[in-house]
């Protein structure tokens, strides 16, 4: 019989090929991020007009990339729970959130540091920054509302909810503020188009940290989320054990 | 249904006078604001849309956890759930009885706390509008959120962290509106954008706001 | 005609009870009995759908259904008359006078409902029995707090309204109803520690 | 006494995480201001001070009527009247209690959210002793007002709109102290009265409170 | 000793019972009997002092009397010890271990109370009157939802116990408790239309 691949969202399954996988990508994340870090930090030269301040883009773009995604996959897994009923990829979505949380703070600390040589304040109200701001507070309601409900399944439910309600309306308030205030920030610096793209020696570093990012995060997420299914098997036992 | 939306009326007028204190949390906070701001009246002009904005939402968000909580608690909500009236119908009134006791007459009372603030004269008309339009995603939003909190105890803190960055659209439209609307600005595109909110809100979210409801029923 | 096949229900996401089967003909009653914590409030809510079953179905007629427990979504600040025309109202059912009469709550009629006693307020819970016209009843210590004089009534309106118009209905209770009814004892049915189907199921 | 405070605290941290969530709300009110007043650094910092103080106001009163409403509800607050505990002094630790979960988190991070809104870097020392020495008076009173509610149903707004006049003296001298502070005065004055009124109401408010409650267990 | 001498006591500013007088020595328990809305419940918080007497007098020693009704205190986030463990500290009194055998609640000490059933939760809120070790209980229905067992065991902390160590206790309840105490029914102090002493007293 020819396995479905829904198979491997089976928790124990899961535990089972995960547990050689984690250690790969914690690696490859881990060379990526010292290579293109290292290649960032010391082997690319000043920016003529923002100086040495510009190579905290190595931390401040991938983190902000992640951040996005990271609600991306919650939404992905918030779907896949709600219509197939898969623990894992409930797990997943807690799991993505504290990461995406972190990879926003991240994004706005670097940001914050950035500005004030750039802008010469730490904060202003532009719209992308605004933008993070209320993801960073989207990020934080989620995880409210999975740490306050008790019943794990009830809790993996109304988060769904939330997650799908709350990406439509993180969208409306991405236009919205784009709508109240035409904004300081940087346009993107990945672009098809080559006149866009920043200038190709800082270009490649910041790939490979991108790529570093995006693997740190795959591996914390797998992390977390077999830490979340022991959590839930500790607890499993602990009530089979109450019972007997 | 009707049914439902006059009880919750009635229980808002006898329980405290539901209708008078909505309105009064939006009045006193504008007269904070000067408290804290200071009484300069160029100040207070330059940021009266935005304070008549947030007061209102702060008005319509104090009173959300009471929409299912009691219900909840007494154990209506479950027999509501079991009984004809189907859940997304008893959403939808929910968020209607929730409106008319605190979005229409703080809507109706603005322009009066305008004054308070030295709103500019051009701006009255579309603050009455842009409320008129917007508190009412305001109260669906917030029924939402109400039911996403039902079976929590102190669920009133977590309630706010919800449902704030939900409202932010509503807000920025809704002030954006009557900030334009004070400099003599073309408002349109906000009122347009505004009213489009409150009709996809209505739209969807009475059966989001169901199937959350079920789940925390069970 | 209500039939319960291998039903397993739980709560707190633990499997309560399991494998509890029965059939209730249309006319009679069946008394849940069971020491405390047995899963009795567990069952009758698993019966009513307010909350899924883990395996095993309960089959009665469709929007039928009705549940009554402690929490009989009384409000305290409408009086006794409109909060059964409410219920009346929303079950498309007219409120007559005689249930009024039927539950003794004739002198409370305008009375609000937050200043009734104990066992005033557990009979205007069981008069919305009365109003809201259902069939199939899972009624969970329906008696507490009444006096002896009241469970009569009740047990009289059931028998004699309810049941004889083709009615069914399930109760929990510690009490002597005295009714002619088979009691059913749940504490055979109690889950196995190891029997299947919690939310963490998955998890083992 | 200090089973009544440890209790609470600890029911505050399990019930969804009591202090996370006043600064959620304090956060929010602040995040959105600037939505509704426009992005303009040179107003925000105008209006910093106020608005900080207004939202730790707001804050604070957020999470009052869980002070009594739920021991009122499932029959501790009898059982506490009639116990050896003096009211006074459940009425001292319960605000103690909200001052811990709400008051104390906020001002610590309240400078962090005086950042959002380009507060003036002189005023942040002053910000952070004034809602020291101001913030315990907002939970006092808030339990004085809590303790004339708790019986009522819809108790919350009712509950604003009596507290919110009780909180203006301190909103007025906490703003001005910060105010003062930004424009490089002197603010010595405003913190003292802000702390004559803190140790005010901590002596005099438990009496009435307790007064407040035995009245209302009646 | 509990001595009620005369009391009248009003619900909702119109007096309920007028004329009540009883005595009960130590070591004696006194059931209250009567239909409901009769007053039990009025006349069990007058005794106790949450509400005001509007004539009349209930002497006992001081600080000894505690009440206990359905509402109890209980809070669904703190564990079963935690629950007891905060009484007992409040009145200063040390929470034994063999209070959770008395009420059997050994299974349940670290269960979070919200997840009690009915009858559980009952007798976690009858555990704490054997921790506060008040001597005058004055107890409103305290075996709603209990099974039979249950009630017992109730029964026989109360009297090999709590009379037998010189307690009081006055019992509203509606299900006969088995035990050997005398009963008084509260019909005859019924308050006739005219007696005085309401809220508006002074202006008819
Ligand atoms: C706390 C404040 C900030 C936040 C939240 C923030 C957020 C972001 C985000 C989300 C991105 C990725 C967007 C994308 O690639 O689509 C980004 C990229 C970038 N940011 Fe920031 N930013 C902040 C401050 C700054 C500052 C102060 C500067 C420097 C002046 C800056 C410069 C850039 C640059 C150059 C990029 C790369 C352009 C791009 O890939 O789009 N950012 N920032
Ligand atoms: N979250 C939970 N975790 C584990 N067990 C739970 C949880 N919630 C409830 N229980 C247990 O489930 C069992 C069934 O409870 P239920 O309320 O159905 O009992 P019951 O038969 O109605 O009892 P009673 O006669 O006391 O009302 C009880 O033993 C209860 O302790
Ligand atoms: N506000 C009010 N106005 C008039 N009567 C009231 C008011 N509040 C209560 N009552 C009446 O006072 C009487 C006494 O109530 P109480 O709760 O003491 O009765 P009880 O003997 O405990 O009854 P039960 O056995 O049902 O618990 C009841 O008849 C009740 O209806
Ligand atoms: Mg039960
Ligand atoms: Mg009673």
């Amino acid at each position: 019989m020819r396995m479905s691949l829904w198979e491997y969202a089976n928790p124990k399954r899961f535990m089972g090929w995960t547990a050689p996988v984690l250690p790969v990508v914690f690696g490859l994340a881990g060379v990526c991020l010292v290579v293109g870090l290292v290649w960032g930090f010391f082997f690319t030269p000043d920016d003529y007009r923002q100086g040495s301040t510009v190579k905290i883009i190595y931390l401040h773009v991938p983190a902000a990339l992640m951040a996005i995604n990271a609600w991306i996959m919650m939404l992905v897994a918030s779907l896949i729970w709600i219509v197939r009923r898969h623990h894992v990829s409930a797990l997943a979505a807690k799991a993505a959130a504290s990461v995406g949380l972190t990879m926003t703070l991240i994004a706005l600390f670097t940001g914050a540091i950035w500005g004030q040589p750039m802008w010469g304040t730490y904060w202003a109200w532009d719209p992308r920054l605004t933008s993070f701001l209320i993801l960073f507070l989207f990020y934080l309601g989620y995880i409210a509302l999975w740490e306050a409900i008790e019943d794990p399944d009830t809790a993996a439910d109304l988060t769904s909810v939330l997650c799908m309600v709350g990406s439509i309306f993180a969208i409306l308030s991405r236009y919205a503020v784009l709508f109240w205030n035409q904004g300081l920030h940087q346009g993107a610096s990945l672009s098809l188009d080559p006149e866009e793209n920043v200038a190709d020696v800082f270009w490649l570093p910041l790939v490979v940290c991108i790529a570093g990012f995006a693997l740190l995060f795959i591996a914390l997420v797998l992390l977390r989320t077999r830490t979340e299914i022991r959590a839930r098997r500790i607890r499993a036992l602990e009530a089979r054990v109450r019972r007997a | 249904m009707i049914a439902l939306l006059l009880r919750d009326l009635r229980l808002a007028v006898r329980a405290g006078g539901g209708f008078g204190l909505g309105l009064a949390f939006f009045l006193i906070v504008v007269v904070l604001v000067p408290f804290g701001v200071g009484p300069e009246t160029a100040v207070l002009t330059r940021i009266a849309p935005g304070i008549l904005w947030v007061a209102s939402l702060l008005a319509a968000l104090l009173s959300l956890d009471r929409i299912f909580a009691l219900d909840f608690e007494d154990g209506s909500l479950a027999l509501l759930a079991t009984s004809p009236l189907p859940l997304e119908g008893a959403a939808l009134m929910k968020a209607l009885a929730h409106w008319i006791t605190t979005g229409l007459p703080l809507t109706i009372a603005a322009p009066a706390l305008g004054f308070l603030l030295s709103l500019a004269p051009e701006a009255y008309v579309y603050l009455l509008v842009s409320l008129l339009l917007g508190t009412p995603a305001l109260s669906m939003i917030g029924t939402f959120g109400a039911a996403l909190t039902v079976g929590l105890r102190r669920g009133g803190l977590l309630l706010s962290l919800l449902v704030l960055p939900l409202y932010v659209p509503t807000l920025i439209f809704g002030a954006e509106a009557v900030r334009r609307g004070a400099d003599g600005l073309d408002p349109t595109g906000a009122l347009l954008l505004l009213g489009a909110i409150t009709a996809g809100t209505f739209a969807l979210l009475p059966f989001a706001t169901a199937a959350t409801l079920r789940i925390n029923l069970r | 005609m209500l039939r319960v096949q291998n039903l397993t229900c739980a709560r707190g996401g633990v499997p309560v009870l399991s494998g509890v089967s029965f059939d209730v003909a249309a006319g009679q009653a069946l008394i849940l009995r069971g020491p405390n914590g047995v899963g009795k409030t567990t069952l009758l809510r698993t019966l009513a759908g307010l909350q899924p079953a883990l395996a095993g179905a309960a089959d009665y007629p469709q929007d039928q259904g009705a549940y009554a427990s402690h929490a009989d979504g009384i409000k305290t600040a409408l009086t006794v008359t409109e909060n059964l025309a409410f219920w009346a109202d929303v079950h498309g059912t007219i409120l007559s006078d005689g249930i009024f009469a039927t539950f003794d709550l004739v002198d409370l009629r305008d009375r609000m409902a937050g200043t009734l006693s104990a066992g005033q307020k557990r009979r205007l819970g069981l008069a919305r029995l009365g109003v809201i016209g259902r069939k199939v009843l899972f009624l969970d210590e329906p008696t507490v707090s009444l006096d002896g004089f009241s469970v009569r009534l009740f047990a009289d309106w059931l028998q004699n309204t309810h049941l004889a118009g083709g009615g069914i209905s399930v109760i929990a209770t510690h009490i002597d109803l005295g009714l002619a009814a088979p009691e059913l004892d749940l504490t055979p049915f109690k889950a196995a520690p190891d029997v299947g189907g919690g939310s963490d199921e998955a998890f083992l």
